[in-house]
């Protein structure tokens, strides 16, 4: 035990030489959580979507079909790469990865847990960056990768592509604007941008936000089932209309897009507990007057929770998924516009009520 | 760079209709359909259909095969609804030879036949459902279609395109526990359909998606010759069940059900009325079941006098007729099939008139075409 | 008051989470997908399968199955006529499973019921060859049990176990 | 294409009766053909059926207004075109058919109303009566070779656009005008082999070999 603590404090020292090795070994740590999350949703979904429809879903690769993401990344990769011959080479071959890009960036400003302390006193924080406009962050990084969708739709000099990235680019901006106040909403019971001090405030009024700001909850649900291009919102993709931003897209670059499309169903899963659900707090629990006492145990708890509350969120999108049908095009940009930027507006105005008077 | 100016400096910015091609290849077109789009933003404009290719020349084929010998082969018109098939070209010769057939034998072809008409539905409603995006009821529709196709296997001894009868009555009885295997079907079927209601009937995004969409009114209904549950969507009270009686059906006691605006989501709430009428219509028969004999008398070899004879049935989609031209030989000299998918696609051109592209999938979905019986 | 209940059901969405309620309910429901290659189906007996001939029974001058194929699938070569009189065994017998359309009237018009269907379904060669039957592989191996159904009524029907079925034992 | 390679399977085509089709039963009426055989005397046959199925046969010129009476007139009102075809009659004194059926929706009642054309005649179009009748028109016309004339937009349907032949005519070869050549082809086996036994060895063994 001993040797081992030598040991890390001796790392722990060079670590302190060079600051920029803690935030690559974080970085590489988070990537790859994040990386096995995205591939095993898309097992977890097709599972689960076969259940929900009285069949098993695959699982033939490997026991109970574990093995399957990594059989359909083999086989996204080993598919011939098609570029159109209409298409703009460069656009085309780069709008996968603008599209790829964004989800990752933003789990950086994400806080995971209490931070983690060691023997010696050093405290270690679960986060690569937690920044003071993290929320601000993540909705900036997240309008990013709209431009994925156009230029994929654009590059491929095809009628379908452009239909499909013209539809999801107006439904993006369409869901973004209530999205966005649905989370201002708890910006302002929190009072501050960083999500770590998002967390802290709904322990600190031992309730969680969802409870002050239903509608924003709601809404927030409804309009991030939107963003991920999810049904009953999944125009973009939907299969028997003609059209995707993607119809021309094939193997690998295909393959960026979905593995985006599920990042974006990972982030949004967990960045909804942060915001509504009280993030790493355990619930039922003083986890702050536990924490003094055994501070590792409460942190590592603290991600179980994290972990549990996002399981749930994507479970219960999935199950949407499962059940609804698809909206029409017009008639989901009316509903973005139409209905939920007013109960948007109107949440801001009563959680804005709620914290002047009866939260002193 | 270039010389030319670019167009939005040429003239005033103006909008162009755009035209789309829609299939052969396309999931929504339950085949290989192609419809030219012409396009005002998402809007159509014009719609051109293209079809035959999947045309296979029956017609022609048939004049080449004996009255028994084509049988088999009609049943792949509508795949989906062989044993309807089978029942319009075997009624047809039944006419052409003036032959009788025995009671029993047309109560047996009732269960089937509505047992088809059950499985045919159950499929449509199934993709019409994934059209519309509820992807979950797609496998629920083809999970209850299941037990159909094993009932079917248990009795003609093939799934999908039996072969059902022979010219003239029966082949077989039903297998001993057939009936019980039927009725409890039939019995577990019930709650099965109020889910899928549940479902989507009240679900606000289906109704958004379907009411007032694919509007065609009785008038034009009529004039476009839309037949089956696509013109009783409007209002219309033609089935040929009740209207040009067969078979043993003026005995069943059944109710026909009309929509009223012609729309896709009264045309979706027809058949779905028209499942729950097939049970009770299967139920009745398998009730009423009379003894006797099942094989009719029919002739070895079948020659017919010179003459004509126009034949229809109720198909799942549809008036399904047969028109057959007999020479005095054995073999048809001319057969023309009146296939329902045929006529009622030629309505899609008036119900899609301004209508979304996404509308267009719905309406597609809600005339039920199998294409192999619009090209023959 | 009516009103107003519509509007509660407006905002409180009733008729989505009844759907969702149904897919919950078939989500702990038996399911329904039989893993094919290691789960065998359990066949009825009037499958039609592949065809099959019983060499010893046919008489071979009557050719009604090959007048009624409507395929065109069949070919019987009879004996000449000095040797009819004492074995009516057909010389050669053909069938080309390949265009075989499984209708069964062959079936129907054979009288000594020498042609027939077997329970065999799994017609997926990679060689062609396999599928023309001569009057060596036609004949059925004995071994296995087989149905002939043009001359069994009324045999009990076997149907596979439904998920259909399992829910009526629990209710 | 599957229908080619059948072809040569087929047994002969059934030769065409010498003398000519001729419908043979009894003469059926209603009260419809009764009516049309007296409005359009002398334009209006009644012709023989033996399901006893109400036919007239009319004259080409008086065919639309013939169609348009028994669809308006508020005694008819066959509102409903069930189907409509045509067949061809190689050795009739006049080849084209054209057949129509009709139903009412409101009186629950059919006809048949038949129009006899010379071949490479033109068949008055009845696309202003019913709409319905375009596409049969245009199927009519892809398969039989029947032009209609004043169709709004009368062009192939079934078959590929640069098609050459109408295949449903009598004098057209089943498998097309390739047949011989797809007879002679040794993909295209013949499924029925030849009643000599040697030969259909030899074929047999051909074909075993080349698999």
């Amino acid at each position: 035990m001993d040797t081992l603590l030598n040991l890390w404090s001796t790392i722990e020292s060079w670590m302190l030489a060079f600051p920029v090795v803690i935030y690559l070994v974080k970085i590489g740590i988070l990537l790859g959580c994040v990386f096995a999350v995205v591939a095993y949703i898309t097992l977890a979904e097709r599972r689960l979507l076969g259940f929900y429809q009285s069949r098993l879903g695959p699982n033939r690769v490997g026991p109970l079909g574990l093995i399957q993401p990594v059989a359909d990344g083999l086989k996204c990769f080993l598919k011939e790469d098609i570029v159109p011959l209409n298409s703009n080479p460069l656009l085309f071959r780069l709008a996968p990865v603008f599209a790829f890009f964004p989800p990752f960036a933003g789990f950086a400003v994400f806080t995971f847990a209490l931070p983690w302390v060691m023997p010696n006193g050093r405290t270690y924080h679960y986060s690569v960056a937690d920044v003071d406009l993290g929320v601000l962050f993540i909705m900036a990084i997240s309008s990013l990768g709209i431009f994925g969708l156009i230029l994929a739709g654009w590059s491929s000099g095809s009628k379908y592509p452009l239909f499909g990235s013209l539809r999801s680019a107006s439904q993006m901006l369409a869901y973004e604007v209530p999205l966005t106040l649905s989370v201002i909403s708890v910006v302002m019971m929190a009072g501050s941008f960083r999500l770590s001090d998002i967390v802290a405030a709904q322990q600190a009024y031992k309730f969680y936000f969802f409870i002050p700001c239903i509608i924003g909850f709601v809404v927030y649900f409804i309009s991030s089932v939107a963003e991920m291009n999810r049904t009953p919102f999944d125009l973009p993709e939907g299969e028997s209309e003609i059209i995707g931003f993607h119809t021309e897209y094939s193997g690998m670059r295909f393959a960026f897009f979905f593995v985006a499309e599920y990042a974006n169903v990972v982030f949004i899963s967990m960045l909804a507990p942060a915001l509504f659900l009280g993030g790493y707090d355990i619930p039922f629990v003083n986890d702050l007057a536990l924490y003094g006492a055994h501070p590792n145990i409460v942190s590592i708890l603290g991600v179980c929770s994290y972990a549990a509350k996002s399981t749930i969120f994507a479970l219960f999108v999935i199950w949407v998924r499962a059940t609804f049908p698809r909206y029409r095009y017009d008639q989901l940009l009316k509903i973005g516009w139409l209905v939920l930027l007013p109960i948007a507006l109107a949440n801001l105005f009563v959680v804005a009520g709620i914290k002047l008077f009866l939260l002193k | 760079m270039n010389a030319e100016k670019p167009s939005y400096m040429r003239e005033v910015l103006e909008t162009r209709e755009m035209e789309l091609n829609m299939g052969p290849q396309h999931p929504a077109t339950h085949g290989v359909y192609r419809a030219i789009l012409t396009l005002d933003g998402e809007r159509i404009m014009k719609l051109n259909s293209v079809v035959g290719y999947l045309h296979r020349g029956i017609e022609k084929w048939a004049e080449y095969r004996t009255y028994q010998q084509g049988v088999p082969i009609y049943d792949r018109l509508d795949y989906l609804g062989a044993v309807l098939n089978n029942h319009g070209i075997v009624g047809a010769v039944e006419k052409l030879l003036q032959l009788e057939v025995p009671r029993k034998a047309e109560y047996q072809r009732v269960i089937c036949d509505e047992l088809q008409r059950l499985a045919s539905h159950l499929m449509w409603f199934a993709t019409h459902a994934l059209d519309i995006g509820a992807m979950s009821v797609l496998f629920y529709g083809v999970r209850e279609r299941e037990p159909i196709m094993d009932l079917f296997e248990a009795h003609f001894g093939q799934r999908l395109l039996p072969n059902a009868y022979p010219i003239g009555g029966c082949r077989l009885d039903f297998p001993k526990g057939w009936t019980e295997a039927c009725r409890k079907f039939l019995k577990a079927l019930k709650p099965r359909i109020d889910d899928y209601e549940t479902l989507l009937t009240g679900n606000r995004m289906w109704r958004q998606r379907t009411i007032g969409v694919g509007v065609i009114s009785k008038e034009d209904a009529i004039a476009y010759g839309l037949s089956g549950p696509t013109l009783r969507g409007s209002g219309v009270c033609f089935d040929v069940r009740r209207s040009i009686p067969y078979s043993a059906y003026p005995e069943f006691d059944f109710e026909i059900p009309l929509g009223t605006n012609g729309d896709v989501f009264d045309r979706y709430l027809c058949r779905m009325k028209e499942m729950r009428q097939s049970i009770r219509i299967i139920e009745q028969a398998l009730d009423g079941m009379p003894e006797g004999d099942l094989k009719g008398k029919a002739p070895k070899i079948m020659r017919a006098p010179m003459g004509e004879v126009y034949f229809t049935v109720e198909a799942a989609k549809g008036q399904l007729g047969y028109y057959i031209v007999s020479d005095g030989t054995d073999k048809p000299y001319r057969l023309h099939i009146k296939s329902p998918s045929f006529i009622n696609l030629q309505g899609l051109n008036r119900m899609s008139e301004g209508a979304l592209i996404a509308d267009m999938v719905a309406i597609i979905g809600s005339i039920d075409i199998v294409l192999g019986e619009v090209d023959r | 008051m009516e009103a107003i209940s519509k509007f509660i059901r407006m905002i409180t969405f009733p008729e989505l989470f009844k759907g969702m309620a149904v897919t919950a309910k078939y989500f702990f429901q038996r399911k329904v997908t039989e893993q094919y290659p290691d789960q065998k189906t359990i066949l009825p007996y009037r499958t039609k399968g592949k065809l099959h001939v019983d060499i010893d029974k046919c008489i071979s001058l009557c050719r009604f199955c090959e007048k009624v194929c409507p395929e065109g699938c069949i070919k019987v070569f009879p004996p000449p006529k000095e040797l009819a009189k004492t074995d009516k065994r057909p010389v050669e017998f053909y069938i080309n499973q390949e265009h075989c359309l499984h209708c069964g009237m062959c079936v129907d018009s054979c009288s000594t019921g020498a042609i027939h269907h077997s329970d065999e379904y799994e017609l997926v060669v990679i060689d062609f060859k396999e599928l023309l039957g001569d009057k060596e592989t036609l004949p059925y191996d004995m071994i296995k049990k087989h149905y002939r159904w043009n001359y069994l009524e009324n045999v009990p029907v076997k149907i596979k176990d439904s998920p259909l079925k399992e829910e009526e034992k629990s209710q | 294409m599957a229908d080619e390679k059948e072809t040569t399977a087929a047994p002969a085509a059934p030769a065409p009766p010498k003398k000519g089709w001729e419908p043979t039963g009894e003469i059926a009426e209603s009260d419809a053909s009764k009516a049309l055989l007296e409005k359009f005397a002398g334009f209006a046959a009644p012709v023989k059926n033996l399901a006893k199925e109400p036919t007239v046969m009319v004259k080409k010129e008086k065919l639309v207004e013939a169609l348009e009476y028994l669809k308006s007139d508020p005694q008819h009102l066959f509102d409903y075109l069930s189907d409509m075809t045509a067949v061809h009659y190689p050795d009739n004194d006049k080849k084209i058919m054209t057949v129509y059926h009709l139903y009412s929706t409101s009186r629950k009642d059919s006809i048949r109303v038949k129009c006899e054309l010379d071949e490479g005649e033109a068949c008055p179009t009845c696309v202003g009566v019913w709409p319905a009748a375009n596409w049969m028109e245009r199927e009519a016309f892809d398969l039989m070779g029947v032009a209609f004339e004043g169709h709004p937009d009368l062009r192939r349907i079934l078959m590929p656009d640069e098609w050459e032949g109408h295949p449903l005519r009598k004098e057209y070869p089943l498998g097309g005008p390739q047949e011989e050549e797809i007879r002679s082809n040794k993909y295209g086996k013949p499924q029925l082999l030849p009643d000599d036994l040697e030969e259909a060895r030899k074929i047999i063994e051909e074909g075993r070999n080349e698999r």
